[in-house]
């Protein structure tokens, strides 16, 4: 199956321009955002029908809802700049351009896999574009993201890295102690936290005191605070944030206000003990996805045949990659004691 | 062998777990769980699902995802009056807390002089299989029985984690109890009436003459499983389960190995440098003029656990390859 | 020996009376102020003296230039309130009452020590005082400061816990968790950092982004930052703090800005490489002693000879108490192997 | 036995580690050193002194107080190009580090299919008798052997600690390089010319033929003077240095015990599910036809290190301890 995503220039601090004026965003770039949000959704549907139909071991956390995020800001990178995720980090994985085949062969434990089968859902890395790998420590990736920003700094590549994480990773004292020395150091890492406002089955009203923004501003990091559901917000945000990374100025920390359709994971499917059904259609109510349609067919930029076009071309994809997965082989039994040491 | 007495009633480990809890939490107002999702969700694998209704959220709290943070705040809080269940959801995340448990839970009763004490207990889960992968599947507690202030409980049936998760609560040290994800369902007889089990005391799983087969947590039942198979070619094996890596019942296991000349320790970490060295070299000394064949331990293959089931299932001890390894060293007679 | 401070009343919420206006304040406080900050400095010295002579085994850090803040805290502690405290802990032991010749020989490691010669130097303790540990982990006992927050909180005995910490614990992650649950929760703890402007032998500068207010500032914790050399600052600070925290208000952070004239341990004595010998006269202008005698003589409160009096009184005590603790046997070879469990 | 050919070159550990420290530095540009006062100070124990003079504060880093993220922030560097070199200062803070070692560092090249690697080092410090009491004293690299994807490094002399540790920083995988504290000072031969161990091999640091001593760290010295005093008595002790705990070098270590048929194995860790274990059980094991008596450990005391100076010397195996073992040991034949 082609790679999902054409990839885009590598190399020495060859970033793509920031901060176009409002309006005049290139129309490619947004069809471009919404099939790779397109990609996600339908990817996130399968893996959920795989899940229910006991054809995927183990568990999957879906990003459906805050698709926005991973590919606005992934698209305000080069293939080269480094990310890393989460556990819930299928949505990261298609941003930065991974193909849905060697994904759900990696969802699967299939040795086509980008782990071999080895990672599954909550450890799949596609070192070629700079994936570093999901990770299902919350906030275990605070470090390894800024010290891929060290080695960017230190061996003066122009890279960039951005570390994804969810409001819950605000709990762990890691992520601080990483924000202050990205700060000390001017690191050009970019924290980008996914607001959903649920650390699993609690409201981070619960486990949040004080500001979100507040946690990084004491460090004297650059905050923003935005509409996660607005792929142009996120977008034109990133932009800024990898602009400013790049000039050395420093890291910063962004903050997406989001949400997830699902539950934390598949099998959370009884949910109304800890958020309302009403919260969870209201939430709907501003897609990410048909946002974007929307303000694409709203100002003429593109129109409905071709959004629909996109979506059927990656809805096949997405059948074809799961089909393909399906029927990959496992890996061999003495793979089960290689790549332990390099 | 402790045999529950359990008139017939049958309940699952997670409720012999719910149980202790409760009744713990019952007798004793200074009792509180912490941990993360263990209110409403009733933590992330519902064991705990309903306690907060009897005891409100005050007693069983939700907190951040802050292991550092709340086994800490546990430590201070035994140290001055309360006994914390601190609940760390994956024993993978054990990680986080070991300066917690080992530099401060451990030490201040000795550092002090004695004046101190830390009485609280460290739930946490062990256990593969689960297609959790490396970062939620590993069986840690070879690390904590390492460390000295510190004791460890892996029990491997209902009963026994009813009884001695009570002990642990009711004990002035700090324990870690260790339950294995994949047991939460497995059933076994509890009886009505209030029981506790001390620590530091191995049960007698089957009793057999040809071969010891020390076995913990999950793998007492592989372990039992094995101990059919070998019957059927004749190979009498006796299952001793120690309960606890510490305080360890060192005499009954050597009483065992002294008995049947044969050994096999089977545990669910990594075998390296792991519980299963430990087990073997106590019983190779404790019963050297006994031994007709060298200790063996089966532990979880020196591996991170990896995700493909294919692959996952070959890193764990079963019933077959305990089986085979009890045969080959009875053969080797 | 004597218990070297007189015992305040104990029990649910006594706590005395915060915030008298200026001009007003107790006399008899402020003597016993002067002389808990003499007692430390006198113990201190003494230490040095032993290590220098080795005497002491190990090492010791020295509170030396930091004694308001111990005592201004403290002096607005009762008995059984707690306190956790740091390597730098000989300073907040006398502070919180132990008495010297105790506190010798447990740094001698006899058997007459708070802790049996277990603990020494760095781990000393004094549960009796509400005293729960110098600790020899930076920022190790922000955990169990909040744990006894919650502890008093829970079975309601209106006790309030402080932690004390050096600017250097601001690079640790467990305070930003403790912060956070402490407001949360609305715990009656008070996190002081003593801010001496050192890690070890690094300038805070290079350690520390930011601002250190606004490490607190983000969880929505009251903070205030004010001058550690003035004892009557600080306990004025303390009694606001200790008030808000026993009625219910919650947490707070207080930063006191001091000098630690000597090494980081008594055997840093080549210091030139790090700091500059002007910087340390410089703050040895605003010694805290000093500063409370000037205003103690200039207001007529006492004179002189009062405090003359109180230092000689002091000295002697420190004097026998050393004697003491060189005479003092060590514990018995068998005290090896208990307390281990309890 | 490797024989350092030094031509009467003496240094101390302390100068060795910072040789090869400076040598790779200036080999490769990728090696950097982060780590609490590094720089200026040269660490709290001085041993890297004047290292940043050369090399500059962009390559030997000062660092906050913050030992989970430095290390985690290696992690990151070692996957994309760098060759980091961690200090952490007291091994006793491996605490807080666990779970970048362990669920990060150690795991990603397995996870990820081999496609990501995290070759970078982490230099901390074990040892007791130092009067520093419970939390800066402990030898906890039985935690780190313990975990698939980790090398591990104690070394026993100058010679070694200059040649183990520049192939720790040549190697692909994450490697934690233990230094005893109360070494740093201890003299031994190294060459002038440029050298380097590979690790896994263990060295015979003395032959013997009596009674086999698997001895580690500064119990290396300790044994070495335990047999000058066996050999008064007549009994030739062979001292065998593993050199690293993982990987092992098992065959050298059974292949002594077969030849010596009695073993004694020395350690500084806890002896409770610490190092001892493993290589007691793995030569109980493989020399299990050839013992004559069973594998003798010796550890440090299971009791949280106590400050004062008369307890703290009883925690630790002496040469004495040792000797009274080995003789005993023997005279049982
Ligand atoms: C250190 C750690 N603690 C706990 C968990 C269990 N856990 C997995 S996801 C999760 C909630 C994470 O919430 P958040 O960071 O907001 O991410 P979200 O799931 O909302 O995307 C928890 C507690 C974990 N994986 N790692
Ligand atoms: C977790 C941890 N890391 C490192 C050390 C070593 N260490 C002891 S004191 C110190 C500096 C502490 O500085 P600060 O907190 O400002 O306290 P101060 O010594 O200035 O009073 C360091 C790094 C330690 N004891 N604990
Ligand atoms: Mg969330
Ligand atoms: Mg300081």
């Amino acid at each position: 199956m082609a790679k999902a995503k054409s990839s885009k220039p590598a190399g020495k601090g060859a970033g793509k321009p920031a901060g176009k004026p409002a309006g005049k965003e290139d129309v490619e770039d947004l069809l471009q955002m919404y099939e790779q949000m397109v990609r996600i959704r339908e990817f996130e549907d399968k893996v959920n029908e795989l899940y229910t139909s006991a054809k995927m071991p183990g568990l999957a956390h879906l990003y459906i809802g805050e698709e926005a995020i991973a590919v606005g800001v992934c698209e305000a990178l080069n293939s080269d700049d480094y990310i890393t995720s989460t556990h819930r980090g299928h949505g990261h994985c298609i941003a930065k351009g991974a193909a849905v085949d060697i994904m759900f062969a990696e969802l699967l434990g299939k040795a086509a896999g980008y782990c071999g089968g080895k990672g599954g859902s909550m450890h799949i890395a596609d070192q070629a574009n700079g994936n570093l790998g999901a990770n299902a420590i919350v906030g275990g990736s605070a470090g390894i993201a800024a010290g891929a920003a060290f080695s960017a700094k230190r061996l003066g590549t122009g890279q960039v890295a951005v570390c994804f994480f969810g409001e819950g990773a605000l709990g762990q004292g890691l992520l601080y102690e990483t924000m202050n020395m990205a700060q000390l150091w001017k690191l050009p890492v970019i924290f980008v936290c996914e607001n959903n406002m649920y650390n699993e089955y609690t409201h981070y009203n619960e486990t949040a005191a004080g500001t979100l923004a507040g946690r990084a501003e004491a460090f004297g990091i650059h905050t923003e605070e935005i509409d996660g559901q607005d792929i142009r917000v996120v977008n034109e945000a990133a932009k800024r944030l990898v602009e400013r990374a790049r000039k050395g100025e420093g890291p910063s920390f962004l903050i997406c206000n989001t949400y997830r359709y699902h539950g934390h994971h598949v099998g959370d499917i009884d949910r109304a003990y800890y958020r309302p059904k009403e919260e969870e259609l209201e939430w709907q109510q501003r897609d990410p996805i048909t946002i974007l349609a929307d303000w694409i067919i709203g100002q003429k930029l593109s129109d409905q045949s071709v959004l629909d076009h996109i979506q059927a071309d990656v809805r096949s994809e997405v059948a074809r990659g799961a089909e393909f997965a399906l029927n990959a082989p496992y890996p061999d039994p003495s793979e089960v004691d290689t790549n332990v040491y390099a | 062998m402790s045999t529950p007495n359990g008139n017939g009633r049958v309940i699952t480990m997670g409720q012999a777990i719910k149980e202790a809890l409760a009744e713990e939490l019952r007798r004793d107002p200074t009792v509180y769980v912490m941990g993360e999702d263990v209110a409403e969700a009733g933590t992330a694998f519902k064991v705990l699902k309903g306690l907060v209704d009897e005891f409100g959220p005050e007693r069983v709290i939700d907190s951040p995802i802050s292991e550092p943070g709340i086994t800490g705040l546990g430590v201070g809080a035994a140290m001055t009056g309360m006994r914390p269940v601190v609940d760390i959801m994956f024993g993978d995340f054990s990680t986080l807390i070991m300066d917690q448990m080992v530099n401060q839970a451990a030490k201040i009763h000795y550092m002090s002089g004695g004046k101190l004490k830390v009485p609280m207990v460290l739930r946490t889960t062990m256990g593969a299989t689960r297609r959790s992968a490396a970062q939620h599947s590993q069986s840690l507690h070879a690390w904590f029985s390492h460390v000295p202030g510190i004791k460890v409980v892996i029990p491997s049936t209902p009963y026994d984690a009813k009884g001695l998760l009570k002990s642990a609560i009711r004990d002035e040290n700090p324990v870690v109890f260790f339950e294995d994800k994949m047991m939460y369902q497995l059933k076994g007889e509890v009886p009505e009436e209030e029981y506790i089990i001390p620590l530091g005391v191995a049960d007698v799983k089957r009793e057999g003459t040809d071969v010891t087969i020390v076995a913990t947590s999950s793998m007492v039942q592989v372990s039992l499983a094995a101990a059919d198979k070998l019957a059927e070619i004749g190979i009498s094996a006796e299952i001793v389960d120690p309960r606890c890596t510490f305080p360890l019942d060192k005499d009954t296991l050597i009483n065992s190995a002294k008995k049947t000349s044969r050994v096999i320790v089977v545990d669910e970490g990594y075998e390296r440098y792991g519980v299963t060295a430990e087990l073997a070299s106590v019983i190779a000394d404790g019963a050297f003029y006994y031994l007709d064949a060298p200790v063996k331990r089966m532990g979880a293959m020196d591996v991170p656990i990896p995700f493909s089931p294919v692959l996952e299932d070959l890193t764990v001890p079963t019933p077959d390859t305990v089986f085979e390894m009890a045969k080959a060293l009875c053969g080797a007679n």
